[in-house]
């Protein structure tokens, strides 16, 4: 039991993960998949974020009568990756659209179905 | 100054990318890039060099000490990928102009030389940092531009292969950073390493397993191996030849550059090979692979999606060395980075010169071309010869290492099996031979000029390395082994 | 009390990522995303991140939200549905996340002090970089300076992207601007009216938007003593312009700050920030290192960070406001 | 005095909250997009603003009792204007209510 609650929030953070990785591999709509994408970044984030609490802690920002701060390192590593993520998340957009311009669609199973007909 | 220089290949290309944007001038743009990584080149050959002669260099980012701070490590392994990924780069500059011209959007090119540096900086950042957090940034770097490079093909389908590049290189590199959390979580430090020194004592635990898988997983991803490389025979046949030609021959490397590093100096060999058992993952995935996509290979009816196809196979053989975990397959794996490289680099660059004047990558255009192309033509019969591996070319020497690696643990199969791929390599070189050799040219065919001296230097310089490298071996095979012993040892 | 707090949240969070799986208007699903950074950002507040929650706010509730929308303007709002299920899929998720579960069993526990993480190096962030660096807000200290290399490789990132995103949907300069789309909004491309002539929305803006600059300026240079710093302020600068391009229309906007402008203001911040490393270089420290700037350490501190928060301020801002422009100049042709 | 503040806070805490549900109950159960509308409102700024007052009253005169009026100030601002060019929109793009509907038929 006392594994239960040390242990429930990284344990939603992967289904969370889970979810989102889910929607990448399985779904065949491009925005979807990426949609499903940002999902899966930012629950990897949340397992990060916990990792840095500290029970009874603080924001790590030095105030008065402040004497146990949670780990700051865990969050500056993840404002680098919330910058990659929506980085990465345009970049995928704008292919989206272009492939929408070249193709009329943004079904992979209707891209996949054109490319045969064209060969 | 000199104390300086192993910040140099990353910042001068990270520099010139914004300037690159700002010019409007094509000739600029190109002569600005192309200066940056001849300089990139020299730094690199320099400090490949140093650490040669005088043991590793650590420079350390802002003064601040590992592991408070970041810091750069250069060894001779990554001296050595610094070294291949900065030439590859020098070289394919001086090829890009023309056929740039006549592959990208005539108005982008800025932005192209841009991205292109942008690439070259995440590749270089990957391989010189000390620190894992930071190999995921600038994997994210390079991967970002890469996407963008390869999406600027003139084939509408580039866009489909850069999209699922994208797709699948987020999921990797998110396994990736997955895996550093998990680390991170066991030790409280990202140096490499710190890591090395403090992962000892948590080797067996559930979570570092965990991460092992997640950071294999996720670098066998971008690295291609099979099963794990759909997407890149779309990727390298759709993207604009120039950027085939510098993505076949450094991203691909730099990962397996990474998966080297992680594997051997920061988890250990130890821990890989006796409590993980990764030989008995990697190496027949690896055979597999080669057999596969050489088959594969072999069906295809563009020359660039049979190279393609190629190219994994050859990543199955670097992952066969490494995964024999000896010195000498270890060898084998480093000696063959290099040496793919130069042979992969220069036959897509050939591919890029038949695609300047036919317009065209199929192979059922290219009937007759060898009379009509005659020097280019040659050129793909050398690297192919390369490719299979005949004596006298770099081809050889690593595919000698793997035979002698395979019969040092008495994989008598492997060995056996490792010959027979040559069988296949030797089929899907044929497939251009016999087009372009033994089929007449089309009636209406036009005489073709050769290709412009500046695409042919590259390419010629690549060819002759491939050869003298094939018989001076001191510096691949050499500093292969050194690197090879040198990540048994488990690095300092 | 906070216990509950936290797993109710959680709770949430699971039940709108399920809905996201099972929503097929890519329309309702963005505002789900939408409501999902929320949620998550409201997570990480509790967990002691503000800053986190202060960007992921930003960003994922924000930027990317907005980016969704201007994309399916320009593709479209439905996911066609699909009755199977995609059982490979399925297998594949649930080995990745048992994996991941077997994984946490020897974990540290949940906000445990004696975890590892809270032994090493970061005791040094905590207890001597408030003096060392002279800035209260630790998270500032350890992204400028002892990580501002990694920073460095994040705004180059985000500098990568506007490249990628200018290569794939710039418009050909011989095409000009005859596609050039008002607003990527749906009521436009139906020929209705566009929100040029919301008329309360327009004064709204007026008396808005410099308030909203006002608080990115606040946001950027407080980023020291409290949440926040270049990164925030600049998503904040990119929403002003963002909203001004929404309301007044592109052309509008393009001549309140032209493209020439805001490329030009792309490549100056990732050059301020580099060229603050190599400034250090050149007075005689190591790359970045910020002491160098100034006869005393914490001053060059000071003005290292001042610098490249500045840096990562507009070129966020202007990559941001870039990317907006380009989707939405994109049109439809 | 101070215990007087500290139940109204809770008083205007509780309001709000259940403002909040009302509309998100609201959006649930009303039948068409812009009774809706009108039921969004509601958790908009009716429970943000009872909310808000009430965390005002438990900080008092401080730096954080400002910002939390400036808070209020805005989501005064913004969020009817946000409702209104939903709206607005809605119309344009030719959404009818239903119950005019209704009353046409009728």
């Amino acid at each position: 039991m006392s594994d239960f609650w040390g242990l429930y929030n990284y344990w939603i953070a992967i289904f969370l993960m889970m979810v989102g990785f889910y929607n990448v591999i399985a779904r065949g709509n491009l925005i979807k998949k990426l949609i499903g994408l940002n999902i899966f970044q930012t629950s990897v984030f949340l397992l990060y974020i916990s990792m840095g609490k500290v029970e009874g802690g603080s924001a790590p920002i030095v105030g008065a009568g402040i004497s146990s701060f949670s780990n700051p390192l865990p969050h500056v590593l993840i404002l680098t990756a919330i910058v990659v993520g929506v980085a990465t998340t345009s970049v995928g957009l704008a292919l989206v659209v272009r492939i929408k311009e070249a193709y009329g669609t943004i079904e992979e199973d209707e891209l996949i179905a054109q490319e045969s007909v064209t060969q | 100054m000199n104390s300086h220089l192993p910040i140099v290949p990353i910042i001068l290309p990270m520099v010139a990318a914004p300037l690159c944007m700002l010019l409007r001038r094509r000739t600029f743009v190109w002569g600005l890039a192309t200066a940056v990584t001849w300089v990139v080149f020299a730094a690199c050959a320099q400090l490949l060099l140093q650490v040669s002669t005088s043991g590793p260099i650590i420079y350390t980012m802002g003064g601040w000490n590992a592991p408070i701070g970041i810091e750069y490590r250069i060894d001779l392994v990554n001296a050595y990928i610094l070294l291949l990924v900065s030439a590859i780069a020098a070289l394919v500059m001086i090829y890009a102009p023309q056929s740039a011209a006549r592959e990208l959007p005539p108005d982008r090119h800025n932005l192209f030389c841009a991205a292109f540096l942008l690439c070259l900086t995440g590749l270089l950042g990957i391989t010189i940092t000390g620190d894992a957090f930071n190999v995921y940034v600038f994997l994210e770097i390079s991967s970002l531009a890469s996407y963008a490079i390869i999406s600027v093909g003139r084939d509408p389908r580039s866009l489909k292969a850069a999209y699922n590049y994208l797709i699948m290189g987020t999921i990797g590199a998110t396994f990736i950073l997955i895996a550093i959390g998990l680390m991170y979580m066991m030790t409280g430090t990202l140096n490499m390493a710190d890591l090395a020194q403090r992962l000892k004592e948590v080797h067996d635990t559930r979570t570092i397993h965990v991460a092992f898988a997640f950071l294999s997983v996720g670098l066998t991803l971008k690295l291609a191996l099979f099963p794990m490389h759909v997407w890149l025979p779309n990727a390298y046949t759709y993207a604009p030849s120039l950027v085939t030609a510098f993505v076949a021959a450094t991203s691909t490397k730099v990962s397996i550059y990474v998966f080297l590093r992680f594997v051997f100096t920061i988890f250990g060999a130890d821990y890989a090979f006796t409590t993980i058992h990764l030989n008995a993952i990697l190496v027949p995935l690896a055979l597999v692979g080669i057999f596969i996509a050489s088959t594969v290979a072999i069906y295809q009816t563009d020359l660039k999606r049979l190279l393609a196809y190629s190219s994994i196979a050859q990543i199955g053989y670097i992952m066969l060395g490494i995964g024999m975990g000896t010195v000498t397959g270890l060898t084998a794996g480093i000696a063959h980075i290099f040496n793919h490289a130069l042979i992969k680099c220069a036959l897509f660059m050939v591919v890029g010169c038949i695609v300047l004047r036919l317009d065209s990558s199929r192979l059922e255009d290219m009937a007759g071309i060898g009379r009509r192309m005659p020097a280019t033509s040659f050129a793909f019969v050398l690297g192919g010869l390369a490719l299979i591996g005949v004596p006298f070319t770099v081809g050889f020497i690593s595919k000698w290492y793997l035979l002698l690696g395979a019969l040092e643990r008495d994989w008598w199969p492997v060995a056996a099996l490792v010959l027979l791929s040559s069988l296949l390599a030797a089929v899907y070189i044929w497939r251009f031979v016999e087009v372009a050799y033994f089929r007449p040219a089309p009636d209406d065919a036009t005489p073709i000029s050769a290709p412009p001296l500046s695409m042919q230097i590259p390419l010629w310089l690549l060819l002759a390395a491939t050869l003298f490298f094939g018989v001076q071996t001191d510096l691949t095979a050499g500093i292969a082994q050194r690197a090879a012993l040198w990540l048994l040892a488990g690095g300092p | 009390m906070s216990n509950f707090v936290d797993i109710a949240l959680l709770a949430f969070l699971a039940l709108v990522a399920l809905a996201v799986t099972r929503t097929l208007n890519l329309f309702a699903t963005v505002a789900l995303t939408g409501i999902y950074s929320l949620l998550m950002a409201s997570i990480f507040t509790t967990l002691d991140a503000v800053d986190v929650a202060f960007t992921e706010a930003a960003v994922g509730a924000g930027i990317s939200t907005v980016l969704f929308l201007a994309t399916m303007a320009l593709t479209t709002s439905h996911e066609k549905p699909h009755h199977h299920h995609n059982w490979a899929a399925i297998m594949a998720t649930l080995i990745t996340g048992s994996a991941l579960v077997y994984g946490t069993l020897d974990m540290p526990h949940f906000g445990d002090p004696q975890a590892p993480i809270h032994q090493h190096v970061a005791p040094h962030y905590i207890e001597i970089s408030p003096n060392e660096i002279g800035v209260p807000n630790m998270v500032t200290s350890v992204l400028a300076t002892y990580r501002g290399y990694d920073t460095l490789g994040e705004t180059a990132v985000i500098f990568t992207a506007c490249m990628a995103v200018l290569l794939l949907l710039q418009r050909d300069r011989r095409g000009g601007n005859r596609n050039v789309m008002a607003v990527p909004d749906a009521d436009q491309r139906r020929g209705g009216q566009s929100m040029q002539h919301a008329m309360i929305l327009r004064v709204f803006s007026k008396f808005f938007i410099p308030l909203i600059f006002l608080f990115g300026l606040y946001v950027q240079f407080h980023g020291d003593y409290g949440p926040g710093g270049g990164f925030q302020a600049g998503v904040i600068f990119a929403s002003g312009f963002i909203l001004y391009t929404l309301v007044f229309g592109l052309e509008k906007a393009r001549q309140v700050i032209p493209p020439r402008t805001l490329q030009a203001l792309v490549a100056f911040g990732l050059l301020l920030y580099a060229g603050t490393g190599i400034a250090t270089l050149v007075m005689g420290g190591q790359f970045l290192e910020y002491k160098a700037l100034a006869h005393e350490a914490t001053h060059g501190e000071h003005l290292g960070i001042l610098f490249i928060e500045l840096g990562v301020g507009i070129t966020v801002a202007a990559v941001m406001t870039t990317i907006f422009f380009t989707f939405a100049g994109r049109g439809r042709s | 005095m101070d215990i007087l503040i500290y139940y109204t806070s809770w008083l205007l805490l509780l309001c709000g909250a259940f403002f909040c549900a009302v509309g998100g109950l609201g959006i649930l159960r009303l039948p068409d997009f812009y009774s809706r509308q009108h039921a969004a409102g509601i958790t908009d700024t009716l429970g943000a603003a009872l909310l808000l007052i009430g965390l005002i009253l438990q900080a008092g005169l401080s730096l954080v009792g400002i910002k939390l009026v400036m808070i209020l100030l805005f989501l005064l601002f913004t969020s009817p204007v946000a409702t209104h060019t939903i709206a607005q929109a809605a119309l344009q793009s030719g959404l009818k209510p239903k119950l005019a509907e209704k009353e046409r038929d009728g």
